[in-house]
């Protein structure tokens, strides 16, 4: 077995250092009654070009960009993703190393967190932000959990233009947190701040997304207000992508900003391991989940950096800690962290309005096409929905037999969404692909 | 070092996207960012030569030896990274239909069958995003369990091992669960007697590592299985130590209800700095219909994704899990095949070979043989020569190892929790063992040395209280740092 | 220009301190009448996403052995390429560092490069080997050099059964090193002692191949005994994947052994970059080409490597050199050694035997089908030449549209063989593959 | 530290090939191993830490600034190795169809587009392994353009620099011709009465780099060309120093009839510790016909290997060339397109920073401004304090630098060789300005720190000489080390 290093010269040795005569004699500790005796039935063993060619094959039976255009997005994001991010992700000693419980033996990787956090904060507009959480899911179930205890209040408000992947996610969590889950439903494609301020009354937290899930823009500094007018706190779930034209949470009053970082440095890799991010005022800095990563001084006086507020965490306060998170996503919050560094200020607002370019053009082109926004008078960043005339899965099907994929069906989770397609434009397109899907769509709606 | 903020210079940039000949349309300017965001303005070149110098600032698993107890740093076998690179998955849409997706879903599919055969428990979600998900998940089972039986506000109590990792008293109270703690008897086992006593009709079910983090598999299980059994309560496994286990005992027949896996550690996972993980949770049949949605089901020769549950929890993650894990996961079990056995017998052995060699220069608190870790107390250096568990670990540092986990469990003082991991050679055990007995003669003859290491890293010993009393947590760009107050 | 660093503000600072008022005026020294003045002609800039693209749409124009099952061979073989292979090459010190001239700065490169010349004396049987050469054809006129001004002979034998790529490359060097080329029939299939004996007659090397250009066994040991004989150095030609089974030369009295070491280490990539390697007896070690690292100790009395023998080379000897070599392939024989090393002595056996087992079956199962083996008294490795009955060329155009490359067309190489085959079988491929090349030759022949 | 050799044990392995189940046909005896051979047996964890230990002991360009003169040392980007990874160029083996080969043709056919262009000639080959290739087989096409000629016997010279790289002379002696010298002048260009004087009947051409190994444009190229055709000889351009002009000037205005390009110099190639390289080659139309077989030519809109070329010289190397370097230049080219000249400019521009900074500390033989690369002389320091430039270069090391090139070219004493290269950003030349300027001192005040230099790295001043006498070019396995008498 070519992961195991034991000769059987070792073994011998070892064995009698230890005192048995066997291995199975340091297995007598488990009660006989629940020893296993008979060999695994699993899969034979193969050699290591015998599995990579069997996982050729099975990657060979999935439609991946490569070989489908596609213009799929609600919630993950066909970005470019640079190549630096490979430098990243192929340095043995960031992809092998864990948890940095011993600042002094890993001192690069606390770095780059404190890199990452420092770069969420700037995109967000926040004071303070976690190593990572696990997707943007779970950690807008987080923020419910730390504005049920900032504000004593049970009650969390959802916009139904929140992506509803992460609302399932609140609602499934809410028993525990001890959370009432409350829906505010949408006007032409976005939440209505008088209708908001209704359902935020006596709420802890009013989470909405910008831009939502119909990839339309809320008058999110309305929303905030209407919040924050009611006490509840205002968590924005975002596009890191995005905020290089779109203002900052921070800047129009949110306490709390979080949301799925996938679009910043990973592939789509059919849905994870991707990363949530999580970041929120100073004021809540005690409540927050996960990991976060400090600057100190050495014995020396020399600047490094540790994991810090360890008191909120699992393994120093147990049953009182803030979460219950160990294991997180840093790997994959690096990556963000190579891939946001390599756009620069620049670079992140050209990644936008590339985006939104695209999808004005589309809009346009599918209207001439005959086909009909859902929401026309909102303005969009880089995802529209647009009526298909006839059931959007039997467009997808037919689209897809002539090799493109021209977006998500939205029917699933949303009433009266039957005939709508969800359209993603992100960079990788381009106005020729643009061409090829307007061709589709009027071949198959 | 400095930051990649501090390498930052005015129009510097590495990366460039496509501007098509399209006109750029106005964000509404109420919605327009004022600000821009002050990520770093650096080329690639820079760039490259600052992740790298990043990555040779840190330790991993490829640099050396690393017994991080309860983390099970296996070395991370490279055909992983190669077939998770593949673009058939690399580039798969999570919501591409289910026909455009057979080679993913029927990798997804495999890998359950793999782990229901391990833990000898029928049904399995691949949803959990980690371990402490898995936690969370297996106790929201318990909750729509007993509701579906009308029990559900009776049974308002959860009870842990007072060795149990911090996780689970955690994920006790985000469950909304009463916390039950259950003592620790002189082998090292859950006392049964005290067990008796705690487990009541209140009571919804146990949470245990087996073997405990002691490294100590529970010599009582089977009574511990029934005295939950008998009172209508669930078992729940906590499966971080499954690396001592694998082909010699299942969690189903210790008695186990819900299981957790820890993919990133028993079928190694690069950890990354931290993560990421997969935490799958495997079932008995009663369990069944409450798996988050959806799930990965097999018709005939088709997979597919199933969403019509009707009774599940609903969802714990998007999609249907951390998928580039599951991939690495089933490279890493078909290197073994059915002799996956091998990979606990080889971890139990070195662990057991450490506990032999070093048993005489630290303490053994349990005096038997071990799983797959063990824990050494270094109580008696403390008392004779002031040096503290936290001393010997920054020590091991000058050796270039990476310390063993302290202070851990909570019921050993001075802990040193010890995990080789079957992957390491045995020249690299003889290096650790003989890097402890200097250590353990340097504490009585020169104890300022292990007080004041680590001595050959790139920083000193750092200060973590300053560190929390006036956090840090963000570069300042040159304004004065961000700081809060600190906790009474 | 995401490679460039340099901001307006630094080209100002710059320009003020070398004394110009612009980079124009540092090209002055150009003479008017070479300057270029006119924009280069070339395609367009391309971001990096678009060249990624473009690149993904020229690969996908090619029938690699991922989409075309194929048993070409002739002297570049598919062999898997293990994943550690990766590790060497994804390290960034490894890929960026250049010829160790400073040997305190690159003491990794040179032990590797040590390792390498360790594995490639084991496995030849050779005392001495350089740090690579450029492929296997250079290799052999590297071999006819030493031979030259270590006999002070000009005549050079080849084998017609040494690889035609080869051998072209020897008689291009041929005029320049005054070397005089000879080259010796087959007699079924492989080389007769007799024959190469009388031409050996004043030669300074003999230069044969094992296995041969047909896949053949030669009688080595003859061969190098009859060029012995003759005071003519022998030269083998070998594969390193075969050298756990075969004999290596050293044994059988070879002056030096050479060949291509993309059996080891490298993917196919359409012909390179490969490595050749070159190993000799310590006679000849002050006339080897190239880059040679030994073992030296510190100021400190510590172990510690270094290039070595520089007075053979250009650099110091100039026109005397032993070779002109500069650049060589160093980062693919570390590949190399990544993979000897992965596989180690037992793993090297397997291999072969993997290859000849599957070889073994092949020409049964095609014999079986009808076709005829071109040498069916000869011994073969993992390669062997086959009679398709028409001319092989239409049989590959056939069978290629099947989704099959049944191997080489060797009618290129040699007379009357254009109805001929050269089938090869590596450890990749398995019996159920070489039933689907027996059925499509069934269709096809 | 340990060789690979050294952590083998028994019994170990890494890999394992399949084994299918068939019979295993025996060697004929005569030609079957009887010993096996030495390889390392080791398993995959070790392995990568060796790998990943022999990487950190080694400095590169991702390490930090590394300005060797006449290597080009410029940053790889890595999207380079990204594409070059793409299975259809990866995994396509070279004698595949043209058919089955376009992607991989055209590629190579674009490559020439932009080679013609940056050189001004219209012809190319691409199948040279590297520059010094390059060299012999520009010197074979003009044996066969004169042989061609009738004046094959008569053109037996080859006038090369007195600053010409080792590889001119080495290739003139490989290819047959007789080596003539000619001097270079005050300013650094090539003396041109020595020039006239040197150019005779016998004279076949000219190997010339320009600018020169001193880093200078040569003044007079349009004479110096015009002397040569005047006489029927042609001139051979090295185009190891090419950085420094695309899109300024052009061999083939200048009057070079045949020219190599290093690709791994000016098209950035990982250098890999050494290589690899590609060394293309373009000539005049009259050499078209001399070119080695095969070429790529382009029909309409297929592309094919064009083996009927019945004046050809012949093959260098086997195939079409080192394919994937094709892929890492063509890729470095586009993203740089027709601004292409911006890569001359800075590199031009960071070099004569340096030079204007360091001139005082050091001395600078040809006061004049230089291109991309120059050579200062520690001649002084070697007088006043008996300091070296290798004892400069090693003491460089302790900062974190790559020693520049010494000694060459060997018209300058005590030379040190200095090539920036344009991916450096000003605060790296700053650095390296900074350690001049305080090695400089230090040679004054302190030159045993300079000649025990380095005092930093994982060994201290390696010996040379020693490794010469007795070479050890092999593991002994524990044997007596393998030895040879050294040269009278
Ligand atoms: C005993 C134990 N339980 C639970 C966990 C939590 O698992 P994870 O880190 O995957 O969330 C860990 C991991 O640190 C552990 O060691
Ligand atoms: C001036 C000069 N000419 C020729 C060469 C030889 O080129 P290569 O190393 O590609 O063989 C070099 C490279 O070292 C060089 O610097």
């Amino acid at each position: 077995m070519g992961y195991l290093s034991l000769t059987d010269a070792d073994r011998e040795e070892m064995l009698a250092a230890i005192g048995v005569s066997s291995v199975d004699e340091l297995f007598e500790q488990i009660p006989r009654g629940v020893r296993f005796e008979r060999e695994l039935e699993v899969e034979p063993a193969l050699t290591e070009g015998e599995i990579v060619r069997l996982f050729e094959d099975l990657a060979a039976r999935n439609a991946h960009t490569g070989v489908e255009l596609s213009f799929l997005g609600a919630g993950i994001y066909d970005h470019y993703v640079p190549a630096v991010v490979d430098v990243v992700l192929s340095r043995g000693e960031l992809l092998t190393a864990y948890t940095p419980y011993q600042p002094e033996m890993s001192q690069g990787v606390l770095q780059a967190i404190f890199e990452y956090q420092t770069a969420i904060c700037e995109l967000t507009g926040m004071d303070v932000s976690n190593a990572s959480g696990y997707d943007g899911c779970t950690v807008a179930a987080d923020a419910a959990y730390i504005a049920r205890h900032a504000t004593g209040r049970s009650k969390v408000v959802l916009a139904e233009t929140l992506n509803p992947m992460v609302r399932q996610v609140v609602k499934t969590y809410a028993p525990g947190f001890g959370l009432e889950i409350v829906e505010v439903p949408h006007d032409r494609g976005v939440v209505d701040p008088d209708r908001l301020a209704k359902a935020a009354v006596d709420a802890a937290a009013v989470i909405f997304q910008q831009p939502n899930a119909f990839g339309c823009l809320e008058p999110a500094p309305d929303l905030a207000a209407a919040a924050s007018d009611a006490g509840a706190l205002p968590v924005a779930h975002v596009d890191l992508v995005s905020l290089g034209l779109l203002e900052a949470p921070g800047a129009y009053g949110c306490a709390i900003a979080v949301g799925e970082g996938q679009s910043a440095g990973n592939p789509l890799s059919y849905g994870g391991p991707h990363y949530g991010f999580l970041a929120a005022r100073n004021e809540f800095i005690r409540r927050m989940p996960g990991r976060i990563v400090g600057q100190t001084v050495d014995a020396a006086g020399k600047r490094g950096y540790v994991l810090t507020l360890q008191t909120r965490e699992q393994h120093i306060r147990r049953e009182k800690a803030t979460s219950n998170m160990t294991t997180n996503q840093t790997l994959l919050a690096l990556a963000g962290l190579a891939h946001l560094s390599w756009l620069g200020p620049r670079g992140l607002v050209e990644v936008g309005e590339t985006c939104m370019a695209l999808a004005e053009h589309a809009k346009a082109r599918l209207q001439d096409g005959g086909l009909e926004l859902v929401f026309p008078d909102q303005a969009t960043f880089k995802e529209f929905a647009i009526r298909v005339g006839r059931p959007a899965r039997d467009v997808v099907r037919a689209a897809r037999e002539r090799g493109v994929h021209p977006g998500y069906a939205i029917g699933r989770d949303y009433e009266g969404m039957d005939d709508v397609l969800l359209v993603a434009l992100t960079e990788k397109r381009t106005v020729a692909d643009v061409e090829r899907l307007a061709e589709v769509l009027a071949e198959v709606c | 070092m400095e930051l990649i903020f501090e390498r930052s210079r005015q129009g510097r940039r590495a990366g460039r996207p496509p501007q098509p000949d399209l006109p750029v349309p106005e964000v509404p300017a109420e919605l327009r960012r004022k600000r821009p965001p002050r990520l770093p303005e650096v080329a690639e070149p820079e760039l490259v030569r600052h992740f790298t110098a990043l990555a040779d600032r840190t330790f991993g698993i490829d640099t050396g030896f690393y017994p991080l107890g309860s983390c099970t740093m296996k070395h991370n076998p490279r055909v992983n990274e190669r077939v998770v690179a593949l673009p058939g998955f690399r580039d798969l849409h999570p919501h591409q239909e289910d026909e455009g997706a057979q080679g993913a879903l029927e990798l997804c599919w495999r890998l359950q069958q793999w782990l229901t055969e391990i833990a000898g428990l029928p049904a399995v979600t691949l949803q959990p995003a980690a371990g402490s998900q898995g936690e969370l998940t297996g106790l929201m089972l318990m909750r729509a369990y007993f509701a579906d039986r009308g029990e559900g506000d009776r049974r308002d109590t959860i009870v842990t091992a007072d060795t149990a990792h911090g996780t689970n008293p955690a994920s006790v109270t985000l469950a909304g669960y009463r916390l039950e703690k259950v003592a620790t008897d002189a082998r090292g086992n859950l006392d049964l007697a005290d067990l008796r006593e705690k487990v009541t009709e209140r009571t919804a079910g146990l949470m245990l590592t087996n073997p405990s983090t002691l490294g100590l598999f529970d010599e009582g299980i089977e009574e511990v299985a029934s005295i939950f059994h008998s009172r209508g309560a669930l078992l729940y496994y906590d499966g971080a130590n499954l690396n001592a286990i694998v082909g010699r005992s299942r969690p189903g027949d210790m008695g186990f209800d819900i299981v957790h896996y820890n993919l990133h550690k028993t079928f190694s996972q690069p950890h990354g700095g931290g993560g990421p993980g997969g935490g799958p949770v495997a079932v008995r049949e009663t369990l069944e219909p409450f798996l988050p949605s959806p799930t990965v089901v097999r018709d005939g020769d088709r997979f597919r994704l199933d969403f019509d549950r009707p009774r599940s929890i609903g969802r714990v993650r998007g999609f249907a899990g951390p998928f580039g894990v599951f991939v690495r996961a089933y490279a890493f079990m078909l290197a073994y095949g059915p002799a996956l056995r091998e990979m606990s017998d080889v971890a139990v052995l070195n662990a057991n070979y450490l506990l032999a060699r070093l048993r005489d220069a630290y303490e053994l608190p349990y005096d038997r043989h071990c799983m797959h870790e063990f824990v050494l107390s270094a109580r008696a250096l403390k008392r004779d020569h002031g040096v503290s568990a936290l001393d010997v670990a920054k020590r091991l540092m000058d050796f270039g190892i990476h310390p063993p986990t302290i202070y851990f469990p909570l019921v050993v003082p001075e802990a040193l929790m010890i995990e080789p991991t079957e992957t390491e050679p045995k020249e690299r055990l003889d290096a650790f063992v003989d890097a402890m007995h200097r250590i353990a003669r340097e504490a009585a003859d020169a104890p300022e040395l292990l007080r004041e290491a680590p001595h050959h890293r790139p920083v000193r010993r750092l200060d973590e209280v300053g560190a929390a009393k006036r956090p840090v947590v963000r570069y300042d760009f040159g304004e004065r740092p961000q700081t809060v107050e600190a906790e009474a």
